[in-house]
């Protein structure tokens, strides 16, 4: 970042200002990390539904999404050939995600081999691949709980700081796995159980709206940080991404489609077109809330204000995001 | 007694002369001197060293045998060498 | 004498030292220790064994490296190819080797020399304190009355430390911050910014205040030691006499608190003053009268007891009736009442009496204290001023009307109260130098025992018709002059008959485009030059102008005997020690720059004037006995170091020991710092010797068509309005007004990518200060851009930012950035240009002390299309 | 043992001297400021105070970037400093999400303060250790406090503003001056416990 970039400008803003967006997870290759939260959730989210609805094909999509996740988060990292450093779990969801991820992968490649190629040393069914079925299995299970609670584990960040955010993430890798097999089957022409994966669908989704609402309807009773972040979303730099990713086509377009495949049964076309909403809807409910994330101001701290106040002689003001 | 007086910086030029070599009684002083110069060089010359009359300007430092003196009362000495005079207006202002 | 810190390599071969030296980044010069491994200087800190700066230095000074180590510092001399010179005009560089430009350089100022020496005009810098010893002594050597120091004597020089050095003999003044209970800062940042001994005043003001001192600071901006205040009293810009007066007149006349004693003894109080505004004179002796109560007849000041003396009356000596000065300016303050100064300053009444009733109270008349073993009158209250409030057309009852709470109630110089920085001194305890103290001078007023040049403030020279460029020979009072660069300066020099122009400029790195007034009007005078040659460290606006630029080392670089001597400029006042640290090159450049006090040796030695110049050197460092120099010998620069220290120290302590050891020190004795209450001493309350020296000035200028307004010349301080006040425009309706900023050094320190990253950050350092609810009314945003405009028509852009924390007739700029060159690329477009906003003639000056005028009455107009 | 700090705001006068001072001594990158200085207004014309808020990391007893680091990159040692091992960091920046006090700082690249010039002799001494593409941040100067000095900011504050010592002993100058002034920390609902205190206006 040369003095004269561009960046080094905004971060000269950042720093000034009261309010200070986070930057680092969502610009430039920041918003790598972003694509592979996503990728990472409807990778786990098309392996578990494969897994139901044994679809071979889409457990190979949800091993190749899963890969390309990983590299995402690759390119993402600042020096990422020390990626196999990022094992201790004790605490860190990061390495939580990094272990469901490398379980997956290892799992995925021992499970899926004897699957789709014949000459494997080992068999579908043998000790191996059983081995890779459980480790995938437990990478997956991991994909689809840690990303939220990585965000949720960002004190800095308070509009991330929501209990109600791993709920979230883990609607939408289930629903992006749902979406996932929509669009593979529509495409493949495959008829699996379309009207329950449109029914599940459209009850993930519905349950997503809904707990959005609840998440900003909590967060912007909260801190006026958290506000802030609210009204980023609703009217700031989030915001065309919110309504547009996220509400219109992420949730509008499945939820509507969905309700009127409720009373008949819905053409390939609109299965896919739910699918592929659904999928750009997982995307966009991650960039808008991560680009949403302001950090937590220093001088909005309690004690400091009263204290600054009451020398200063004069009732402290509210925080001017 | 035989007095040197050297002049430095713009005494100097306008003396166009570096060195005034001349002779006075014992127990000259430095206001002797200055009234010497006066004869040689004229009123303006001696202008630029009095505040008012009888009193040099802060700027105007003098010498007698190489020790600053203050006053024009202090008397000139010589050991049989010449006594030696220098005069030097440093006029300068500052800021800051 | 301490041992400060072992300079031999620590360890084995390998280069590993830490240098005490002194920081060239303000004028402040604290003393620092450098960091060198392996030939690269890798930390600055500050000395702790010194008491300048005390070990600790201020964001500036940590940041000296890069500075130093800038890969646009200039490194060969340049010759310019264009003649065409102008604001953008490139000179064409040419590197030339310093033979050249020795060679070149020599001839010409020897071929003026010999012309006539008041031809060459020499300006330094006020940031490089270093520079003052071999530019005055070049000066005195060349002939040449010539001097300026550029924008920052202009704009304080000739207020803050002319009246310092007469009331106080010293160049500033301080709150005894040991002592002080009740301090009122008036445009002052003593202890909370930039300035003379900025970083020791930083840490004596904090345990001030955790002492519980209270501070009143009365500012229009709120920012630096408004921010520590018990109380900021936002004032309308350039009205801090009106207040200052209100608190005198509550004072004296609505409580009657005032030192009776101290006024009688140290002050001008008890003189008798006839109707003609002079002083009732001794017929034999000439001295001033005094009104002697013990027998009821007048006699001269020094006949009379002081107790006796009559502070108040109406007498008549000799049949002329006659009145103290005191009682005289009791009458005259009478009419400043708390409803007099409301609507000038907006404070409102009550709070103008209650803050001189605070003031009188706090003093505690009368009253003693006893410090280290001496008793000393404890008046802990202090008055300060400094650049903001005297830096108007009315500079000089400014600062006076300040200064005269103090004299009122006997606090200056006293323990506790208002102190000016080392006023008295009687020298290292075994050799008994430097010692200078006060003493009295014509009528019993006080010289200063020290000053930083040679022209004492008091007493004050006879006008006459001038013969230097910047006519402080009839403008008596003044230090550095507008009319080196001003508007009118050839109208004024034909007028006075000026008997000739200047055709060489001496320039030791001054950007004076950017730090005195409007760069058109400067650039124009720059332009009348015939040859300019220019000492500097960047390619400045100005060098630009230079014929020949010559690369300077910069303090890491160079050596100065006395980085803190006069001990009355950057040294701290109060008790504590007395301090000698020097200066020492703590690497060798990176390129072909030189020292410049080494070339000026060599530029004198060429033009032929080495007699003079070891004459002005024994002159000025005052070298004695076996440490003169000899006329004819030629001397490095170091030498002269070594004999001004062998002089002051002893021969055991010559440059090397200093080299080793880094400074000296000894304590401060309670009889040095309130030398005032041990020596026999007065300062003129009354300013007897104004309408005197108006009606001398004016019988020279009158005739030649320049009125000198003689109401600025009256003996007691008035409030007169600045021309921002009495500017007609409604739509101008804001003062522009620019303050110093913690960070910044004049215009300097942009360049450093530190400081100007941190000021970046900074909500203030470059943007214009608007009062929040000025700039609703105005529809302007915070992070709008902006246009100020003057009556003038001069207009400077800047970003705004909005702020609860400036009086809403105000308009706060840090000067004085707003770089364009591309010699200083990281400064370049930084921050605003408030300097362009003023104007650099007659009409914009003290008509006394020509302090330039720097507040702008402006409209304010969003630039088109900008909103960030 | 645990390193704290005090800072006294009724000192501190926002002269940037802290935030410069530990630039120079560690030769942070552009945009890497491990201490800086915070200025807010409070109140209205003109009932109105600037405010100073000096900032570094808080070296916090329960610290959410060492929780979150999935390398042990961040980590804290038994002196109780919170520390980052830059050889263990794969910039992955979940520490900076996770610092409730926006005190760490990504250095994406190999970055010098003079465009176009490449690093400066001090530069190429002091600012081309830090390697890029980590987590950079203060750690109380480490090498300084070992070395029986104390931190940068805090030997060089001219208004003597700040205190360092250990928050363990009671007899030492913090703790005596967090007790005896009611010293606080900042936001400290968030339980992390920090050990830099400020002593109140």
């Amino acid at each position: 970042m040369s003095v004269t970039s561009g960046r080094y400008e905004q971060l000269i803003q950042d720093l000034r200002a009261e309010v200070r967006p986070q930057r680092e997870w969502i610009e430039r290759q920041g918003l790598l990390l972003i694509v592979g939260h996503f990728l990472s959730g409807v990778a786990a989210g098309t392996w578990l539904f494969s897994l139901v609805f044994h679809f071979p094909a889409g457990l190979a999509v949800a091993y190749a999404i899963a890969a390309l996740s990983a590299a995402a988060h690759l390119g993402f990292l600042g020096r990422p050939a020390r990626f196999w450093k990022m094992w201790h779990a004790r605490s860190s969801w990061i390495a939580r995600g990094f272990v469901g991820l490398t379980l997956f992968l290892g799992g995925g490649v021992l499970y899926l081999i004897p699957i789709f190629l014949s000459a494997s040393p080992w068999q579908s069914g043998s000790l191996i691949a059983q081995a890779g079925y459980f480790l995938a299995l437990a990478g997956m299970i991991l994909l689809l709980f840690y990303k939220g609670f990585v965000y949720s584990s960002s004190k800095g960040v308070p509009f991330w700081t929501s209990p109600i955010l791993p709920a979230l993430y883990l609607a939408y890798a289930l629903r992006g796995g749902v979406a996932a097999l929509l669009v593979i089957c529509s495409f493949n022409g495959i008829n699996l159980d379309s009207s329950a994966l449109g029914l599940l669908e459209l009850w993930i989704g519905i349950s997503a709206a809904v707990m959005i609402l609840f998440y900003l309807g909590v967060m912007s009773g909260s801190s006026p940080i958290e506000q802030y972040s609210v009204r980023e979303l609703l009217r700031g730099r989030a915001a065309v991404s919110f309504y547009v990713g996220t509400l219109l086509v992420g949730l509008g377009v499945p939820i509507g489609i969905g309700l009127t495949g409720l009373g008949a049964p819905l053409s390939l076309g609109a299965v896919a077109l739910v699918g592929l909403a659904s999928v750009i809807g997982d995307f966009f409910v991650k960039y808008s809330i991560a680009k949403a994330g302001i950090y937590r101001s220093l001088t909005s701290s309690p004690h400091w204000r009263d204290k600054s106040a009451a020398v200063a002689g004069v009732p402290p003001l509210s925080v001017k995001p | 007694m035989i007095v040197n007086v050297r002049l430095f910086g713009i005494l100097g030029i306008l003396a166009n002369q570096r060195l005034v070599a001349f002779e006075m009684e014992s127990g000259a002083t430095v206001g002797d001197v200055l009234a010497e110069l006066e004869k040689r060089f004229g009123r303006e010359f001696v202008d630029r060293i009095f505040r008012v009359p009888g009193e040099m300007h802060s700027y105007c430092q003098v010498f007698v045998n190489d020790a600053q003196v203050n006053g024009l009362e202090t008397k000139l000495k010589s050991n049989g060498s010449p006594a030696e005079v220098g005069i030097i207006l440093l006029m300068a202002s500052e800021g800051g | 004498m301490e041992v400060v810190s072992e300079v031999t390599p620590t360890c084995g071969a390998r280069d590993d030292v830490w240098i005490p030296s002194t920081c060239g980044l303000c004028y402040g010069t604290c003393s620092i220790l450098a960091h060198r491994v392996d030939e690269v200087l890798i930390k600055l800190e500050g000395n702790p064994d010194s008491a300048v700066g005390k070990g600790r230095l201020c964001g500036k000074g940590v940041s000296g490296l890069m500075t130093h180590y800038d890969p646009n510092r200039v490194r060969v001399p340049l010759r310019r190819t264009n003649p065409v010179k102008g604001i953008g005009i490139d000179p064409g560089w040419k590197e030339i080797s310093w033979d050249e430009a020795l060679d070149e350089v020599a001839e010409r100022l020897r071929k003026l020399r010999a012309e006539d020496p008041r031809k060459l005009f020499i300006q330094r810098t006020t940031t490089v304190t270093s520079s003052r010893t071999p530019m005055q002594v070049f000066a005195g050597a060349f002939g040449t009355p010539n001097r300026s120091s550029a924008g920052g004597g202009l704009h304080c020089g000739n207020g803050a430390h002319l009246i310092s050095g007469i009331m106080h003999a010293s160049w500033s003044v301080v709150p005894d911050f040991q002592y002080c209970n009740y301090a009122v800062y008036f445009g002052a940042s003593k202890g909370h910014g930039a300035g003379h001994a900025s970083c020791s005043n930083m840490g004596m003001a904090a345990d001030a205040r955790a002492r519980g001192m209270k501070m009143v600071v009365v500012d229009p901006m709120c920012n630096f030691a408004a921010a520590k205040a018990t109380e900021w009293v936002p004032l309308r810009v350039g009205t801090d006499a009106a207040l200052a007066l209100a608190m005198c007149n509550v004072m004296v006349n609505e409580l009657g608190i005032f030192d009776a004693p101290y006024l009688r003894a140290k002050t001008n109080a008890a003189y008798l003053i006839g109707p003609d505004k002079l002083y009732m004179r001794d017929v034999a002796s000439g001295k001033p009268l005094v009104w002697d109560s013990s027998v009821n007849e007048a006699r001269a000041y020094d006949a009379a007891k002081p107790d006796d003396m009559a502070l108040e009356g109406d007498f008549t000596v000799n049949g002329v009736s006659c009145r103290p000065a005191f009682q005289l300016l009791k009458t005259h303050l009478a009419r400043f009442t708390p409803e007099w100064a409301e609507p000038i300053t907006t404070i409102p009444a009550k709070d103008i009496r209650r803050l001189g009733t605070e003031f009188g109270h706090e003093a505690r008349v009368g009253s003693t204290i006893v410090i280290e073993g001496v008793t000393v009158p404890y008046r802990p209250v202090a008055a300060i001023a400094f650049r903001g409030s005297q830096g108007h057309m009315n500079s000089v009852y400014n600062f006076l009307a300040v200064d005269l709470l103090n004299q009122l109630v006997g606090s200056a110089d006293m323990a506790g109260g208002c102190l000016g920085f080392n006023p008295a001194s009687h020298g290292h305890p075994e050799t008994g130098r430097p010692r200078y103290i006060p003493k009295p001078g014509p009528d019993g007023l006080m010289v200063t025992g020290s000053w930083m040049a040679h022209h004492v403030p008091y007493p004050i020279r006879e006008p006459r018709l001038p013969e230097e460029l910047g006519m402080q020979d009839l403008f008596v009072l003044c230090q550095t002059s507008p009319f080196s660069d001003s508007a009118d300066r050839e109208e004024m020099w034909k007028k006075f008959e000026l008997p000739y122009r200047p055709e060489i400029l001496l320039n030791y790195g001054t950007n004076l485009l950017m730090s005195i007034a409007n760069r058109e009007t400067v650039a124009k005078s720059l332009t009348q030059f015939k040859f300019i040659v220019s000492f500097d460290l960047f390619l400045t606006e100005s060098s630009e102008f230079a014929d020949i630029v010559l690369p300077d080392c910069d303090y890491l670089e160079s050596v100065d005997s006395r980085p803190n001597f006069p001990f009355i400029f950057s040294l701290p006042g109060g008790m504590g020690e007395w301090c000698w640290p020097i200066k020492q090159p703590t690497v060798k450049p990176e390129g072909e720059q030189r020292r410049s006090s080494e070339v000026l040796i060599e530029l004198a030695d060429r033009i032929g004037m080495r007699e003079d110049l070891n004459a002005a050197y024994n002159a000025i460092l005052k070298l004695e006995g076996p440490f003169r120099l000899q006329s004819d010998r030629k001397y490095s620069y170091e030498e002269v170091c070594d004999a001004e220290l062998k002089t002051n120290f002893g021969a055991e302590r010559g440059l090397e020991w200093f080299k080793n050891n880094g400074l000296i020190k000894w304590p401060k004795k309670p009889e040095e710092v309130y030398w005032r209450h041990f020596v026999d001493v007065r300062v003129p309350i009354y300013w007897e010797f104004l309408p005197q020296l108006g009606e001398k000035i004016a019988a020279l200028a009158e005739p030649r068509g320049l009125k000198i307004p003689r109401h600025y010349y009256e003996p007691l301080p008035d409030w007169i309005p600045c021309p921002a006040h009495d500017d007609p425009g409604s739509d101008r309706d804001l003062f522009a007004f620019y303050y110093r900023d913690i960070i910044h050094t004049n215009s300097f320190t942009m360049e450093n990518p530190w400081l100007d990253e941190a000021a970046r950050l900074d909500p203030f350092s470059y943007t214009i200060a608007m009062n929040a609810e000025t700039g609703r009314r105005k529809g302007i945003e915070d992070g709008d851009e902006v246009w100020i405009e003057s009556r003038a028509g001069r207009r400077v852009k800047g970003i705004v930012h909005l702020t609860e924390a400036v009086h809403p007739e105000g308009l706060g700029i840090a000067a004085c950035a707003g770089h364009w060159g591309d010699g200083m690329p990281i400064a370049k477009g930084k921050g605003v240009f408030f300097n362009d906003l003023l104007e650099l003639d007659f009409d914009h000056v003290s008509p006394v002390n020509l302090n330039l005028d720097l507040c702008v009455k402006v409209k304010v107009t969003r630039a088109k299309g900008a909103r960030r | 043992m645990r390193w704290g700090m005090a800072i006294d705001l009724k000192r501190c006068i926002g002269c940037y001297g802290c935030q410069l001072s530990c630039k120079a001594e560690h030769g942070t990158p552009p945009g890497v400021f491990f201490a800086r200085v915070l200025k807010q207004e409070e109140g209205r014309y003109p009932t109105v105070r600037q405010l100073f808020l000096p900032v570094l990391c808080f070296h916090c007893d329960d610290p959410p970037c060492v929780d979150v680091c999935p390398t042990e990159a961040s980590f804290k040692w038994p002196d109780g400093v919170v520390d980052i091992d830059a050889e263990k960091c794969v910039g992955c920046r979940a520490c900076m999400m996770a610092c409730p006090y926006t005190q760490r700082y990504y250095h994406d690249e190999e970055q010098f303060y003079f465009p176009g010039n490449g690093p400066t002799p001090y530069e190429r001494a002091r600012s081309q250790r830090h390697e890029a593409g980590v987590v950079m941040k203060c750690n109380f100067c480490r090498d300084r406090v070992r070395a029986g000095k104390q931190p940068a900011c805090v030997a060089n504050c001219p208004a003597i503003a700040r205190y360092f010592g250990d928050l363990d002993d009671p007899t030492s100058e913090v703790s005596r001056l967090i007790k005896d002034r009611g010293g606080y920390t900042l936001h400290p609902e968030l339980g992390t416990g920090p050990a830099v205190y400020y002593l109140p206006p």
